[in-house]
């Protein structure tokens, strides 16, 4: 008990000191046992005060440090790292938060904020004097990469990280690659087409040696953790085989006929998931350009008459599921979104005939011939609505506050490519406030200058759709124009919708990833970690984590694909030394503790002839849950032992 | 606790989660989102790992409450997590009955790593509770 | 610290020690290769260091950057050189790139100066200060700023009367006026260019006062009056040191403007008002801030709900572009305006008018490459050539870009941008090898 | 409840407009003009009501008329979508729609129409007098004691006072024609701008009351010195006076100006010619060759109406400056010769240029201010009625 500690009190700038009498609590602080020197600073995490504090470790001979800052989960690392640099075992640092759950949790009481401080450096110093040196166990890691979803985030990520030397695994749930992007026709700013975009990508996978890409695969199960996830895959029947091998000798085109053939041959006809439901598809089935090139079987529709065996012999209608088991060293998350559904009646969807999304609007460009048509009728004018399913504040209420981010320009560039590609299209925007930023102000600019309408409303005043005697139009208070209210007859309301978490959470609750408060995957931080998640060795790319479009899409996979590389590329990573212990000689094996580990980290062992509970290193993850159900209280969590935790609470008692 | 001092504000201690709970108290803080300064906050991994003695503890030395910002669902840990605090709450609750302290000072709630609102909202009720418990007792 | 005269071969050279470079090289190095990071500035840390808190989460920036910063500099596989430019790069034949890395004379010995400031208290030149944007002074001979890195003096010779104050003062004998500019040639496979962004500068617009009105201040000295280190320690109106009560901001200022010929979005604007706007609020509790905006542009993530939330504080959106400010003789100015809603033009009174300046591209990225030969877009910005497949790569094979060199964009989008550069540049060498 | 005509923009476009759709409302426009005011906002509202194909609003402002062109808003214009030139614009298009003929419309869309129309005018007064009008033929007597040339004796057998009245009655007629069609226009303008007008009624005091504005402005063109450089102004009061007096002494006192003798230097129908003569060359001056530069907002871009307006104003000046020094030197053949084609560009430029075309403004400018004042004083009495 007796440690040399320094105590350093950040004024964080003003954010702490606004609000904290920082000099009243190094005064207390100071006169704690313990405390060898207490000081004030106005950025602890700034260089200058870091090299200050290591000479203070080292001139001082300090064997203990605490930081009253910001939340530990800002900077607990860059201060153990403080303490190391110094000489001092980093598990004798304690940081103490009174910024976020002090000077800004209490600024309404400064008073209080202060006293509340004190408790909370004194508890951290308490604490500090019974912290044990602690070494962090070192785990190899297995250099193999899982990504989830092969849309064009998992596609682009996957060939980066196979290229700095990982084994990725690339699994995609529906039985072709390339996600929403294979979907849209050209795309903005380049006007290539996003099939080509895919097919160029796809092409990149099946290139590469260390990629193994699965379709019609989903994560079933995981029971691992950074370094070593044991994951468990379905792979689904697709109705036959994946590659394009058996086109053999007779030659790419002839095989392509055939499988045309095949199709043609089925009695069964469905609603076409890829056009959003405008067309119908066989049950065997190929998206338009989609990848890879065989077909897959719909299960769920085909009636196993077996036309399209007798054409094309590779087709296999008896296909079973199958299961793999494997190994990775991290996980890259790029699920990506589903369109917004609008929900009866909202905009006049699914009650009037030619109200469609978007997403329906974009398959409808690339499925029409010569001239626009949507339902047997001509398309003239066209109506857009803009924020629908996002922004839902004011008189749109509703459970998506953020803004979608990427729809004004998709619709804008959408409006544009109708007008180039059809004759007399006029299009109307009933927007929100057009939020072309950066660049893509040039498309708005561009469509202006076309001869596009905008009028706006905003949140209070949501423009109406009616139909009356046949005809659709729009209504609305048009705030550009003194509030006058307006009307636009419409050939078709194209409702802009934007980007909503995947409605299929599993693979969520699987991996355990905590979402945000717009529902999708939460990064750590948005500028600290911007695809790092609060599990280790959980990254996530593209839209999984909020909506993009496709260049911020791609830059979060490759930035995901680095942070995964820099993770595992060693092959070994250091844990957290935080685990259950076990006090041999009070332990009389019950296994009531063996039955709470939810990672199977604790065994019968033998010690001194009785029968006692032993902890696998490797596979604890500190989660305590051991703890309570030991009725002797022989165990404790390292960094969490009732001496720190009880010093603790009598500290903060006081 | 000393009877006499039901003026002052009721201490409660509140054992967070690193991962889960304890960011929603740091978005609390963040969005500026006040609650009574009386609340102090030990975090630890995941709230199936708190001691029924760490809580007795607490209510030696004169806490109030003491408040379980759970996990819930969003256990990193395993799924387990919330029927785990429950069976610690349960396990508490006798150690509190055996020594005549109201088991209403212990409570528990599941917060998520954004229910900065929620945190706020238990706190305060919690606060009410106990302050209005001490003029009753 | 400084450049190891032998040690010239680097895995990659990023140009540019802001937060984009910064996480570039944090990113390679991490990947086990060595960097060369090149600043032109005498410390790095870019436009970011100078902001105060940042926008949704309003952490401040001096939290983010400076660790990431002192990460930067203890990396052991990068190499920093402040005070530097990098000119003349070429591609060999064997396709790494060749470089002259210029190191200016700092006129202080970077490893003796322990940033005691000694000297620049002795220093007896006044100038103002581009770290307080004008808003104070500072000396000849100074640190730059308190929390730059590396955190020791430098001596702006521009300025200097060579009166030899300094050199007398300083304990360490850090001040050494025979320095001289010294060129290293430099070699890498991989370069990423993170030379961000110029301010736009509101002096050629005339109808909002062309820099003359005393109360008219732009965005980033507004910035500098919301830092902790800022120079006043409270928000003033620089006129005649009134604390304002009753604030404007101008948004578009140089932006959305063929005018000017900067016809894009510069992306932060909006939120960086709405920002300062909250921030405001906190400060002077009692004034009432207004902006005046064409469309706001929340579009990122919790950027609607922060937008959502400065309404509900209280700042006033007014939509509409403002056309002309008129200054009185007591310095508040008067903002002339249309209200659409009611057909009407407006005029308003404030005593404080920030003018939120936008983006443009830092015309140095041209001159980098002998002979021109990296493509520029439309907008002067460094060329994104496959920007679907390939967001950082250009037009030369091996090079890439990064951050606000490619467009203008906010803090969490320039490091995804970074992470993405650094991630193809790796890719590259390791297909190359 | 309006609805959005689309394809309105492209109808004004044909009367000059250029890339006015770029426009993204963000104000700049009407915030900037020196000229907007109250419940008189413009550019964008106006240019707002084009692009949605609000028609009866646009017919009902008297906005385009309030404007001068100044250009500040074109040249601040974030999106180049030259807001002047629509208020240039829309002045046309209002003038075409004042017009119940018809003809401006023709004359603005069409050069064949304008062109030909001055061609058929010129050719009526050139026709007139070849075939009723002879030379006399005894050139002696027409030469007067001053030495210059008898402008109204040149024709055989008809007696000075005559051949002045015959003149006169030709002057009368056309301006007989020309005010019976601005006067209609200006009803129709007058009926759409006040009558229409569905939120004020004025009530008749009110036309008296406010009268002085029409005076007021349309001596002085006050509103116009409001604009940035006040050289614009002071050129238009040139040539707008000079144009007046001109006209007034060969329409109303052609008498007294036309005379046979060359009246003293110091005589005001000399003085006042010169006045008007310098004032409107230097503006045609002036603005040729800022047409030809590209000089200023204002003058960026030239619907063919401008260019036509400005060569019969140049062609009128020069011929009536030639006819004035030829009578001084004494050449009689030049004299009566240049005098005929002085009238054949003069009445044709009279005749479509005032009631269906450019000058038409110097009527319906200082009447917008009227008809603007009429609505805002009525507006303003009902809202103190309303307290």
């Amino acid at each position: 008990m007796n440690k040399k500690i320094g105590v350093y009190i950040c004024q964080c700038g003003s954010n702490i000191s606004d609000y904290v009498d920082v000099e009243r609590v190094r005064e207390v602080v100071e006169r704690e046992e313990g405390v060898a020197l207490a000081k004030v600073t106005m950025f602890a995490c700034a260089d200058s005060t870091q090299q200050e504090i290591v000479k203070d470790i080292e001139e001082q001979e300090l064997d203990g440090l605490v930081i009253a800052s910001c939340s530990p989960k800002l900077h607990l690392f860059t201060f153990r790292n403080v303490a190391e640099r110094g000489g001092l075992n980093k598990y004798n640092y304690v940081q103490s938060n009174i910024r976020e759950q002090g000077s800004w949790a209490h600024s309404d009481t400064p008073e209080q904020a202060t006293e509340k401080a004190i408790r909370s450096v004194r508890a951290a110093i308490a604490r500090t004097r019974l912290a044990e040196p602690l070494v962090s166990p070192v785990i190899s890691s297995e250099r193999t990469v899982l990504v989830v979803g092969a849309g064009i985030a998992g596609l682009r990520a996957a060939v980066d990280l196979a290229d700095a030397g990982s084994k990725v695994y690339l699994i995609e749930r529906d039985h072709f690659v390339g996600g929403r992007t294979a979907q849209w026709g050209e795309l903005f700013p380049t006007d290539e087409t996003g099939g080509a975009v895919t097919a160029d990508l796809y092409e990149e996978v099946i290139n590469r040696d260390n990629i193994t890409l699965h379709t019609g695969c989903e994560v079933v199960s995981n029971s691992g953790s950074v370094g070593n996830f044991d994951i468990k895959l379905r792979i689904a029947p697709r109705g036959a085989k994946a590659d394009t091998d058996a086109a053999g000798a007779e030659g790419l085109d002839d095989f392509e006929k055939r499988l045309e053939r095949a199709i043609e041959a089925c009695p069964v006809e469905v609603p076409n998931a890829f056009d959003f439901g405008l067309t119908n598809r066989k049950a065997i089935y190929r998206n338009s350009g989609g990848f890879p090139l065989m077909p897959a079987i719909d299960f769920e529709h085909c009636t196993r008459c077996g036309e399209c065996v007798n054409i094309c012999p590779e087709i296999d209608l008896d296909q079973k599921e199958a299961f793999e088991q494997i190994k990775a060293g991290a996980v890259v998350l790029a699920t990506g979104f589903d369109p917004y559904e609008p929900g009866t009646d909202e905009f006049g969807y699914s009650s009037i005939e030619n109200v469609i999304t978007l997403q329906q609007f974009r398959r409808l460009i690339e499925i029409s011939g010569d001239t626009l048509t949507y339902k047997g009728k001509d398309v003239k004018d066209i109506a857009y609505i803009f924020c629908v399913g996002s922004r839902q504040t004011g008189a749109l209420d509703g459970e998506n506050k953020y803004c979608a981010r990427h729809c004004c320009t998709s619709a804008i560039h959408s409006a544009v490519l109708a007008k180039k590609k059809f004759a007399e299209i006029q299009n109307y925007h009933f927007t929100r406030g057009v939020r072309t930023y950066g660049k893509q102000e040039s498309i708005y600019e561009e469509s202006s200058k076309l001869g596009d309408i905008y009028l706006q409303s905003f949140e209070d005043d949501p423009p109406v759709v009616s139909c009356e005697n046949g005809i659709t139009s729009v209504k609305v208070k048009d705030v550009l124009t003194e509030d006058r209210e307006l009307e636009v007859d419409a050939d078709l309301v194209v409702l802009v919708t934007g980007m909503v978490p995947r409605a299929d959470k599993r693979i969520g609750e699987i991996m355990k990833v905590p979402a945000g408060r717009d529902r999708f995957f939460n990064e750590v931080h948005p500028k600290l970690k911007p695809v790092e998640t609060v599990l280790d060795g959980i990254y996530l790319a593209g839209t999984s984590q909020g909506p993009k479009n496709i260049t911020e899409t791609v830059q979060s996979a490759l930035a995901a694909a680095i942070k995964t590389n820099a993770l595992i590329g060693k092959g070994e990573i250091e844990l957290e030394p935080t685990m259950a212990k076990i006090d041999r000689a009070l332990c009389e094996w019950c296994g009531k503790c063996q039955e709470a580990c939810p990672f199977d980290a604790i065994d019968k062992t033998e010690f001194e002839g009785k029968a006692v509970a032993g902890v696998n290193e490797s596979t604890c993850k500190g989660c305590g849950m051991c703890l309570p159900v030991c009725p002797v209280n022989a165990i404790q969590l390292i960094g969490f032992t009732d001496a720190e935790i009880e010093t603790m609470i009598d500290a903060l008692a006081d | 606790m000393d009877k006499g001092n039901n003026k002052k504000t009721s201490k409660i201690l509140v054992f967070s989660t690193e991962k889960i709970s304890d960011p929603a108290i740091d978005l609390a803080g963040l969005l500026k989102q006040h609650y009574p300064p009386s609340v102090d906050v030990i975090s630890i991994p995941c709230s199936s790992g708190i001691k029924p003695r760490w809580i007795m503890r607490a209510f030696d030395k004169g806490f109030d409450g003491v408040f379980i910002a759970a996990d819930g669902t969003d256990c990193p840990f395993s799924d387990t997590c919330e029927d785990k605090t429950a069976g610690i709450v349960a396990m508490t609750h006798e150690l509190m009955d055996g020594k005549g302290i109201d088991k209403a000072r212990l409570r528990m709630a599941a917060i998520c790593s954004v229910c900065s609102e929620a945190f706020v909202k238990q706190v305060k009720v919690f606060t009410d509770y106990l302050a209005g418990a001490g003029k009753s007792g | 610290m400084g450049m190891d005269p032998d040690r010239s071969k680097y895995d990659v050279i990023v140009i540019g020690g802001g937060i984009a470079g910064q996480e570039s090289a944090l990113n390679l190095a991490d990947s086990g290769l060595s960097v060369l990071l090149v600043e032109k500035d005498v410390s790095i840390g870019g436009k970011m260091i100078h902001l105060s808190k940042v926008f949704p989460t309003l952490d401040c920036a001096a939290c983010i950057t400076t660790p990431k910063m002192s990460e930067t500099a203890r990396h052991p596989n990068i190499t920093i050189s402040t005070d530097s430019e990098i000119v003349d790069i070429e591609k060999n034949p064997d396709n790494s790139f060749s470089g002259v890395l210029i190191k200016h004379p700092r006129y202080v010995v970077e490893n003796d100066c322990t940033g005691c400031q000694d000297c620049e208290d002795a220093c007896p030149v006044i100038v103002d200060d581009q770290y307080q944007y004008g808003f104070v002074g500072r000396k000849a001979a100074y640190v730059p700023f308190s929390i730059a890195n590396p955190r020791i003096a430098t001596i702006d010779i521009e300025n200097c009367i060579l009166c030899g104050a300094c050199e007398r003062a300083c304990a360490a004998d850090a001040i050494d006026f025979t320095q001289k500019i010294e060129r290293t040639g430099v070699t890498a496979g991989s370069v990423i260019i993170a030379t961000g962004f110029n301010l736009f500068d509101p002096a050629v617009i005339e109808r909002y006062g062309g820099g003359g009105f005393r109360n008219v201040i732009t965005s980033m000295q507004m910035e500098r009056q919301l830092v902790p280190t800022r120079p006043f320690n409270n928000v003033l109106r620089p006129g005649d040191g009134k604390m304002p009560d009753n604030i404007a901001y101008v948004l578009c200022t140089g932006s959305r403007d063929e005018t000017v010929g900067n016809p894009i979005c510069s992306q932060v604007c909006c939120m960086y008002s709405i920002k300062q706007g909250q921030l405001l609020l906190g400060s002077l509790p009692m004034a009432d801030v207004t902006i005046y905006y064409l469309h706001i542009r929340a579009f990122g993530k919790g950027f609607e709900e922060f937008y959502q939330q400065s309404k509900g504080m209280g700042v006033e959106f007014v939509k509409g572009k403002v056309g002309t400010i008129e200054q009185k003789e007591n310095g508040d100015l008067i903002v002339r305006y249309e209200d659409m809603r009611e057909g009407r033009v407006k005029e308003a009174e404030h005593d404080l008018v920030v003018l939120a300046v936008g983006m443009l591209a830092n015309p140095e990225a041209e001159t980098l490459f002998m002979g021109g030969k990296l493509e520029i877009d439309e907008y002067g910005y460094v060329k994104q050539v496959d920007r679907l497949r390939n967001p950082a790569k250009t037009n030369i094979e091996g090079v890439f870009v990064a951050g606000t060199a490619s467009g203008p964009m906010d803090i969490p989008d320039s490091i995804v941008s970074a992470g993405a550069a650094a991630s193809e540049s790796l890719s590259y060498l390791k297909r190359a090898r | 409840m309006a609805k959005v005509q689309a394809g309105f923009a492209d109808e004004i476009k044909r009367f000059g407009a250029v890339d006015f759709s770029a426009c993204y409302n963000c104000g700049n426009c009407t915030a900037v003009c020196p000229l907007a005011e109250n419940d008189n906002t413009f550019p964008r509202r106006l240019l707002r009501y084009a692009v949605l194909g609000l028609e009866d609003d646009i017919q009902s402002s008297p906005e385009p008329w309030l404007c001068y062109y100044c250009g500040d808003c074109s040249e601040t214009c974030p999106r180049q979508s030259n807001p002047g030139e629509m208020m240039m614009s829309l002045r046309r298009y209002l003038t075409s729609k004042y017009d119940w003929t018809g003809l401006s419309r023709k004359f603005y869309v069409s050069k064949a129409w304008e062109l030909g129309a001055i061609a058929f005018i010129s050719a009526i007064v050139i026709l007139l007098f070849a075939l009723f009008l002879r030379p006399t033929a005894d050139p002696a007597g027409l030469i007067n004691a001053e030495g210059g040339v008898k402008i109204n004796s040149f024709v055989e057998g008809i007696e000075p006072e005559t051949f002045v009245t015959i003149i006169e009655f030709g002057d009368w007629t056309m301006a007989a024609i020309v005010s019976f069609f601005l006067i209609s226009n200006i009803f129709n303008m007058y009926l759409k701008i006040v009558i229409r007008n569905k939120k004020v009624k004025v009530p008749l005091r009110l036309y008296v009351k406010e009268a002085w504005n029409l005076f007021f402005h349309f001596g002085t063109q006050f509103r116009f010195s409001k604009c940035k450089d006040w050289t614009y102004w002071a050129l238009h009061w040139l040539v707008m006076t000079g144009y007046t007096i001109m006209f007034t002494m060969i329409v109303v006192i052609l008498p007294w100006f036309q005379t046979e003798r060359i009246h003293p230097i110091s005589h005001p129908q000399r003085f006042l010619g010169y006045y008007a003569t310098f004032g409107i060359l230097l503006a045609i001056i002036v603005w040729s060759v800022s047409r030809i530069r590209r000089t200023g907002e204002v003058h960026k871009y030239t619907h063919a109406s401008d260019w036509i307006f400005l060569i019969m104003l140049f062609l009128t000046t020069l011929t009536g400056i030639l006819v004035h020094f030829f009578r001084i030197g004494g050449l009689i053949y030049p004299t009566y010769y240049t005098y005929v084609i002085h009238l054949a560009i003069l009445m044709p430029m009279l005749i479509i240029e005032v009631p269906f075309s450019k000058w038409s403004h110097i009527a319906y400018r200082p009447l917008a201010i009227y008809f603007t004042s009429l609505i805002n004083s009525a507006a303003a009495l009902e809202r103190e009625e309303k307290k």
